[in-house]
């Protein structure tokens, strides 16, 4: 039973990193009618404005310490970052430890740059094109996206970890009645499900509550009627596309300390988020969070040992396996509208 | 940057006839029967193949390996301070290229894939006319283009590889690797285990789920038992997996005491930064402290897990921080060159060229055959591993293994691992026909054409 | 001739000609020339030019014709690299008997496939495909191991039983032939300080990639074709003109994947290995970007979309610093420096990089891919020609508008 | 005994009854108009025809067999072609190749695979297509391609892959709907010339002009049943109809 819950938690947190992709995802298809392939940039430039913003916290000054040697046997170089003489050692520590959720506030203008240059720039080029154009030109852009990162913060993984009150772990076996260190969870994990679902509760509320919201869920679902009563659909439209690129990268920076980033982080979660969509049907934001956290569940659940010394390999493959199963029984998703992308 | 001469071989006697057979009309049709050997280097150069990731997870530590591969050619040359060149003990090299011959090179991008690297391994060799094609970051990739230059006739130095395999089933006449295996991590981790957290333990192991991932579980496991340690429970986890929280959960309903991750590159990082994240360090277990074990330590991708590192065991194959003579020439012109310290990866591409060379060398030949010849049952010293053998059973280099650990205080960023014991050679000799990589067979030297 | 109309006829010559002289067009640069780093004339590549091309070629009878936006095609590729080097393993080094096994293994699988991803159209049968390729993939890296050897990918064996052949065992592995001839066999020109290699491999990868595009031109014209051309406008037509369009997709489908299980088949043949990699996504996505970028639904923008992404592949990632400080050494030094250090992203390990650009300068200027950039091109020389016998005063007038 | 007959058709959607109990038995070489109000549940009854849509009950017997549980290109085969409201045409294709391919869907059957031989040798086919394209004026624009036609262009183009399979029963949703008086009256009059060849049609039609001067049976339905049939004499002066259709106003 501990099992279980433990396994559901470890559902809803993947389940949160691919609903908040996917949620983005399906924004952009659903108001744009864009196939974006370079979502999983996006999230992955999230990631780097976590590491960057680390990076401009460590930027240092050279003292050279006579007495220390460095591996060529020279005195060493210590290092001091320029925050520690501005703020004093103890709050420029302070900084640098808490940097992944600062990085929430500087990722936010920053990846709404980015969606904005991206939609303005190259996006609107494309919504009459066909789907398969929209694909090569995200795709190229991803790749472009990439490996700039590449370029200048290598392949390597970047460790970027929680501030240390985050860092360890709560114990809930005694509280649910099991024994203690039985069901154990670290805290990261745990605000990152809460942080995922504020986001997605945000956004469903700005699209339900505020009369933006409400024009781009009329355009959703009829674009030509919505131009016709004379509202400038077009202009609603690309800050939508800012506001998916935010998500995507609020997800990002967020998942830093679970997963140390890399630059192909992106396209690791690409292909899952394109199913999660698809499964939650085109078109339904809904649909998109359910598949979300379904997949995630599932994808947990897969890679008990029990289950998988019963069916070899299904941990490999379930989430595509479960995807086949439901278009075949449901043929647009889980709450796929009709018509959406079915030609 | 070193610069070099213009000009890319193809094939020695092809640029020697076009050097002089400018402006000669008459067409000459060679038939692949033509040379004594395959890519037999005529003009004044040789030309030699680095196939390295570049792009991918691993491309970090294929531009480490690349550096030390034009630091080799740099010392084969002639140029810089020489580095290993002065402490082998092997005094063949002059420094003036091999058999007099200068060496130049052509790099390639293997993309951690066997296809890729296969196509870009042949594109050396039949293009740019490469002698010996040399590198790589896995092992599957090291199988394959050593499967592949054993067919088409030319040496093949393996770089980073790591699995069993490459000098067990699949070894191949004109194979030979500098690197460890997964059985010698096995061998040399399980006595510095014993003694660190007892022979009372219970093992609980995740493994990548491919080949490497295979071989280095069996081989830890079999050492491990040995020595009275129960393996509690083993799981495969995907090679896509990133997040291991699912495989990392289950431990804490076992009741193991230790956790074996048998992963490298970022599946290494990734799990072990969750398994540090799920309090698996702070867990008493059967009264004792839970332990974590990586049994295939790189320092570039403890790098990547940050401080999760700290105290964990775990084996490489060289570590800069060694005091040898050799390691410290080496560190010191690499250092000097690059700014940084060489990683393990970068070392053992760098001993394979110059291992590489010497044979050639030795042999006064670039004839596979020949340097087949040399290589098989040599000995040598000073190369930053004591002394070495490259066994002529399975073309494996045979030396002491270090076993290693996570830094609790690392002074800088390069700082991240200290060696805890230096394992001798004799521990971590297997039969050629152990077990563990028994099957298949070297075949014959194939001097291509 | 063969069946086909001028038009036809006068392109199947042309890629005729290209495929036979090859060698040469590939090599343009002289041996030991700073530009001899651009040849493409070595085999390996130009196998992979045509294997590739046919996989395309394939790949664009579905897509190209119907519409159907397959995400799961290498998965028919690796089925039928699988099944060649079985056939290598147990039968014969013999060529034939692995690419025609190939081509059926793959044949029947893309029948299973496609039977049930066909069921659903647009973006909900892509991903059908798509999760279909990436379960084959992470089985075959996984749990098939016994079968497909994993990641190291299933490789020849001295002890395989081969039981058709009788090769005197000498400790090396016999090469894969056609009849006798050796597919890495060849003869090599020098004329001058050129030098062309002629393999038999390739050419016999060029005559199979001739047929395949043959048998493509012939589908395009025929009523198959136009009936798939149909039903890509306009399917709830095609369905009340009295024509069952599933029948016509599976078929298309099934098609495509035969020649991808050709193109399978022909790769273990030049060289036999068959890694799980090829059934990865990203190979699927490769097949898709090369149609595109060739132009979809063209007859031979698919071959050439495969030959630029191959030629990236093989060519840019080669080019290292040395290269450029030798291709830059008539500089002084501080401008050698400058030029290498602007040029070094974009090549070597940069090629990436390169190639994501093209993918976005193609798509953004050229929507038709390659093949309308040769439009286009052709367009602006005859508009040239016509308007200078009209008068050489008016030519510069011509806005590149009209 | 009707070409077409259909027996006591019901149709549910959800809560809503959308056809009930309707009858309807169609002479063979009748023109047969279907009128009524939005909503009366005329396209319903058309899709429960040509097999888009499934009755829940009730029979549906063209020329001797039964048209249930048929897939529209099975119905198409027996003989049954229709013009849609929108016209559905290969947008993509030039106007021959529009024309050709019911003509081959006629000659072939619904699954003949024919990969091997060429299109531009089917001589007799696209004679057929042309002379078709010349029925209904559309020879001269047979390069052209589809999508690039005229509105009235296009449904003449559907009309012309219709008529090349010599249906026998023709099925027409509203076909000048959306057409200028002119491009109407065109098409009254193609429709006349094709009744001189005999085939059997169903026209769903708003435009009284069109019906009147078409069709000389009407049916009108309303809530999803017919409430009344006729010469289009007799329906002109049914109070039943002119209060159900016309909400009381005098033809």
């Amino acid at each position: 039973m501990d099992a279980i819950i433990l396994q559901i938690l470890n559902g809803l947190d993947k389940g949160s990193a691919y609903a908040l992709i996917a949620l983005g995802l399906t924004l952009i298809f659903g108001t744009l009618g864009v196939v974006n392939f370079a979502h999983g940039a996006l999230f992955m430039l999230g990631a780097f404005c976590a590491v960057t913003l680390n990076k401009i916290f460590t930027i240092s000054y050279e003292t050279i310490d006579p007495v220390r040697k460095d591996f060529l046997g020279n005195p060493l170089k210590v290092e001091t970052p320029y925050i520690f003489d501005w703020f004093g050692p103890d709050v420029g520590t302070a900084m640098i430890e808490w940097s992944v959720p600062l990085a929430i506030l500087f990722s936010i203008p920053i990846m709404i740059l980015i969606g904005l240059s991206m939609e303005r720039g190259l996006i609107k080029y494309f919504y009459k094109r066909p789907h398969a154009d929209q694909i090569l030109v995200t795709f190229g852009l991803a790749i472009v996206l990439q490996e700039i990162i590449k370029y200048f913060y290598g392949a390597n993984p970047i460790p970027t970890p929680a501030p240390p009150a985050l860092t360890g772990s709560a114990d809930f076996g005694v509280l649910l009645g099991f024994d203690a260190g039985s069901i154990i969870y670290p805290y990261w994990r745990l605000v990152y499900f809460v942080f995922a679902a504020a986001i997605i509760g945000g956004v469903f509320a700005f699209l339900r509550y505020t009369t933006f919201g409400m024009v781009v869920r009329a355009g959703m679902a009829d674009r030509e009627t919505v131009g016709l009563l004379g509202i400038n659909i077009d202009k609603r439209f690309t800050i939508m596309f800012a506001l998916a690129a935010c998500v995507a990268g609020l997800a990002g920076v967020m998942y830093t300390p679970i997963n140390s980033p890399n630059y192909h982080m992106g396209m690791d979660f690409l292909v899952l988020s394109f199913v999660v969509v698809v499964v939650g049907g085109m078109g339904s934001l809904e649909g998109a969070v359910a598949a979300g956290f379904l997949l995630g569940v599932l994808e947990s659940f897969a890679s008990m040992g029990e289950i998988v010394s019963l069916l070899p390999g299904i941990n490999q493959i379930i989430i595509y396996l479960v995807a086949i199963i439901i278009l075949l029984t449901r043929p647009r998703g889980l709450m796929g509208r009709k018509g959406v992308m079915e030609e | 940057m070193a610069k070099f001469n213009p000009g890319f071989s193809r094939r020695g006697l092809l640029k020697a006839s076009a050097v002089a057979g400018v402006g000669l009309a008459a067409p000459t049709i060679f038939s692949s029967k033509s040379y004594a050997y395959m890519n037999e280097p005529k003009g004044g150069t040789v030309t030699l193949g680095f196939n390295v990731p570049q792009s991918g997870p691993y491309a970090d530590e294929g531009a480490d390996e690349l550096r030390a591969y034009e630091l080799a050619v740099e010392h084969l040359n002639g140029g810089g301070d020489g580095g290993m060149m002065n402490t082998f003990s092997s005094k063949a090299l002059k420094g003036n290229g091999i058999l007099g011959k200068k060496v130049e090179y052509v790099t390639g991008d293997t993309q951690t894939k066997s296809d890729a690297a296969r196509a870009s391994a042949k594109s050396m060799i039949e293009k740019d006319g490469a002698i010996m094609i040399t590198g790589g970051s896995s092992s599957g990739v090291a199988v394959a283009v050593q499967g592949l230059c054993q067919e088409a006739g030319v040496i093949f130095m393996a770089g980073l590889t790591h699995s069993n395999d490459t000098t067990g089933k699949d070894k191949k006449a004109n194979g030979f690797r500098h690197f460890f295996n997964s059985y010698m991590s096995g061998a040399a981790l399980a006595p510095v285990l014993g003694k660190a957290y007892g022979t009372d333990r219970k093992a609980y192991h995740l493994t990548a789920d491919y080949n490497w991932g295979y071989t280095t579980e069996e081989a830890v496991r079999s050492s491990t038992e040995a020595m009275g340690w129960e393996t509690v429970g083993a799981v495969k986890t995907p090679l896509a997996q990133t997040d291991f929280s699912s495989y990392i959960t289950p431990v804490l309903q076992s009741d193991a005491d230790v956790l074996v991750l048998n992963h490298y590159g970022g599946n290494m990082v990734n799990s072990l930064t969750n398994a540090v994240q799920f309090g698996l360090r702070d867990r008493v277990a059967n009264g004792k402290n839970f332990e974590i074990v990586v049994p295939l330590y790189s320092r570039l991708m403890a790098k990547g897990a940050g401080a999760n590192v700290k105290g964990i065991f775990g084996s490489t194959n060289w570590h800069w921080s060694l005091t040898d003579e050799g390691s410290k020439a080496f560190v010191k012109s690499f250092g000097t060159k690059y700014g940084f310290p060489p990683s393990q990866a970068a070392h053992t591409c760098y001993v394979q060229a110059l291992l590489y060379a010497d044979a050639v060398e030795r042999a006064g030949s670039f004839n596979p055959c020949a340097v087949v010849e040399a290589l098989e049952g040599f000995e040598f010293d000073g190369m930053g591993n004591g002394p070495t053998l490259y066994r002529a059973d399975d073309h494996q280099c045979f030396k002491d293994v270090l076993v290693v650990k996570g830094k609790e205080n690392p002074t800088s960023e390069f700082d991240l691992l200290e060696i805890v014991e230096v394992t001798p050679v004799a521990q971590v000799t297997y039969a050629p026909d152990h077990p563990q990589v028994a099957g298949g067979s070297l075949g014959k030297c194939n001097p291509g054409s | 001739m063969l069946g086909l109309n001028s038009k036809d006829k006068t392109l199947f010559l042309i890629v005729l000609a290209l495929t036979m002289f090859a060698p040469f067009l590939l090599n343009p640069f002289p041996e030991g020339s700073e530009l001899a780093q651009f040849n493409a004339g070595y085999p390996d590549l130009m196998q992979r030019f045509v294997i590739f091309g046919i996989f395309a070629i394939g790949f664009n009878i579905l897509f190209g014709l119907t519409g159907y936006l397959s995400f799961g095609h290498a998965a028919f590729l690796g089925v039928g690299s699988y099944a060649g080097v079985w056939m290598l393993k147990l039968l014969t080094m013999n060529v034939v008997p692995a690419i025609i096994v190939s081509v059926i293994f793959a044949g029947l699988f893309s029948a299973v496939v496609g039977y049930i991803s066909l069921r659903r159209s647009g973006i909900y049968f892509s991903i059908l495909t798509l999760a279909f390729a990436q379960m084959s993939f992470a089985l075959a890296y996984s749990v098939l191991t016994p079968i497909t050897n994993g990641e190291t990918g299933l490789q020849l064996a001295l002890n395989d039983p081969r039981i058709l052949d009788f090769d005197a065992a000498d400790g090396s592995l016999p090469a894969t032939n056609f009849f006798g001839i050796e597919m890495r066999d060849g003869f090599e020109l020098a004329l001058g300080p050129w030098l062309f290699t002629f393999n038999f491999g390739y050419y016999l990868c060029a005559v199979v990639m001739l047929i395949a595009f043959y048998i493509s031109i012939r589908i395009f014209r025929s009523p198959f074709g136009l009936m798939l051309r149909a039903l890509k406008t306009n399917q709830q037509r095609m369905r009340f003109t009295g024509k069952n369009p599933k029948p016509h997709t599976l078929a298309a489908f099934i098609i495509s994947g035969m020649y991808a299980g050709l193109a399978g088949g022909l790769m273990v043949a030049m060289d036999p290995l068959a890694g799980a990699e090829r059934m990865q996504w990203t190979a699927s996505g490769e097949v898709v970007l090369m149609t595109i970028l060739g132009g979809a639904g063209t007859l031979i923008g698919p071959v050439l979309g495969a030959g630029v992404i191959k030629y990236f592949e093989n060519i840019f990632s080669k080019i290292n610093d040395n290269v450029l400080y030798n291709w830059f050494s008539f500089l002084p030094d501080g401008m050698q420096d400058a030029f290498v250090f602007m040029i070094h992203p974009f090549i070597g390990k940069g090629w990436h990089l390169t190639l994501g650009i093209m993918f976005m300068l193609v798509v953004i200027f050229l929507p038709g891919g390659v093949v309308e950039g040769g439009q286009r091109l052709k367009r602006l020389f005859r508009r040239r020609g016509g308007s200078d016998s009209a008068g050489g005063a008016s030519s510069a007038k011509v806005h590149p508008a009209e | 005994m009707g070409i077409l007959e259909v027996k006591g058709v019901n149709k549910r959607f959800g809560g809503l009854k959308a056809l009930d109990e309707v009858n309807l038995n169609v002479e063979a070489g009748a023109v047969h108009a279907i009128i009524g109000p939005n909503g009366a549940g005329k396209s319903t009854f058309l899709n429960c025809l040509v097999g888009r849509l499934e009755p829940d009950t009730g029979t549906v017997d063209f020329d001797g067999s039964s048209l249930l549980n048929l897939e529209p290109h099975e119905i198409n085969q027996l003989g049954v072609s229709r013009v849609f409201q929108t016209p559905e045409i290969f947008g993509d294709l030039d106007l021959l190749e529009n024309v050709m391919i019911p003509t081959l869907a006629r000659r072939d059957g619904p699954i003949k695979l024919d990969a091997w031989s060429r299109v531009d040798h089917l001589v007799e086919v696209r004679e057929r297509a042309e002379e078709q394209l010349q029925d209904v004026g559309l020879f001269e624009k047979r390069d052209m391609t589809a999508s690039s036609l005229s509105r009235g262009d296009k449904r003449r183009l559907e009309l012309a892959m219709c008529l090349v399979q010599d249906p026998k029963l023709l099925l027409l949703d509203e076909p000048t709907a959306g057409m200028s008086r002119a491009d109407t009256n065109n098409t009254i009059d193609l429709l006349k010339k094709i009744g001189e060849r005999g085939i059997t049609k169903i026209v769903i039609e708003h435009d009284m002009h069109v019906v009147f001067s078409l069709a000389n049976k009407i049916s009108v339905m309303a809530q999803g049943t017919v409430i009344a049939e006729g010469k289009p004499e007799d329906i002109k002066g049914d109070p039943r109809v002119q209060e159900a259709y016309l909400g009381g106003a005098h033809l």
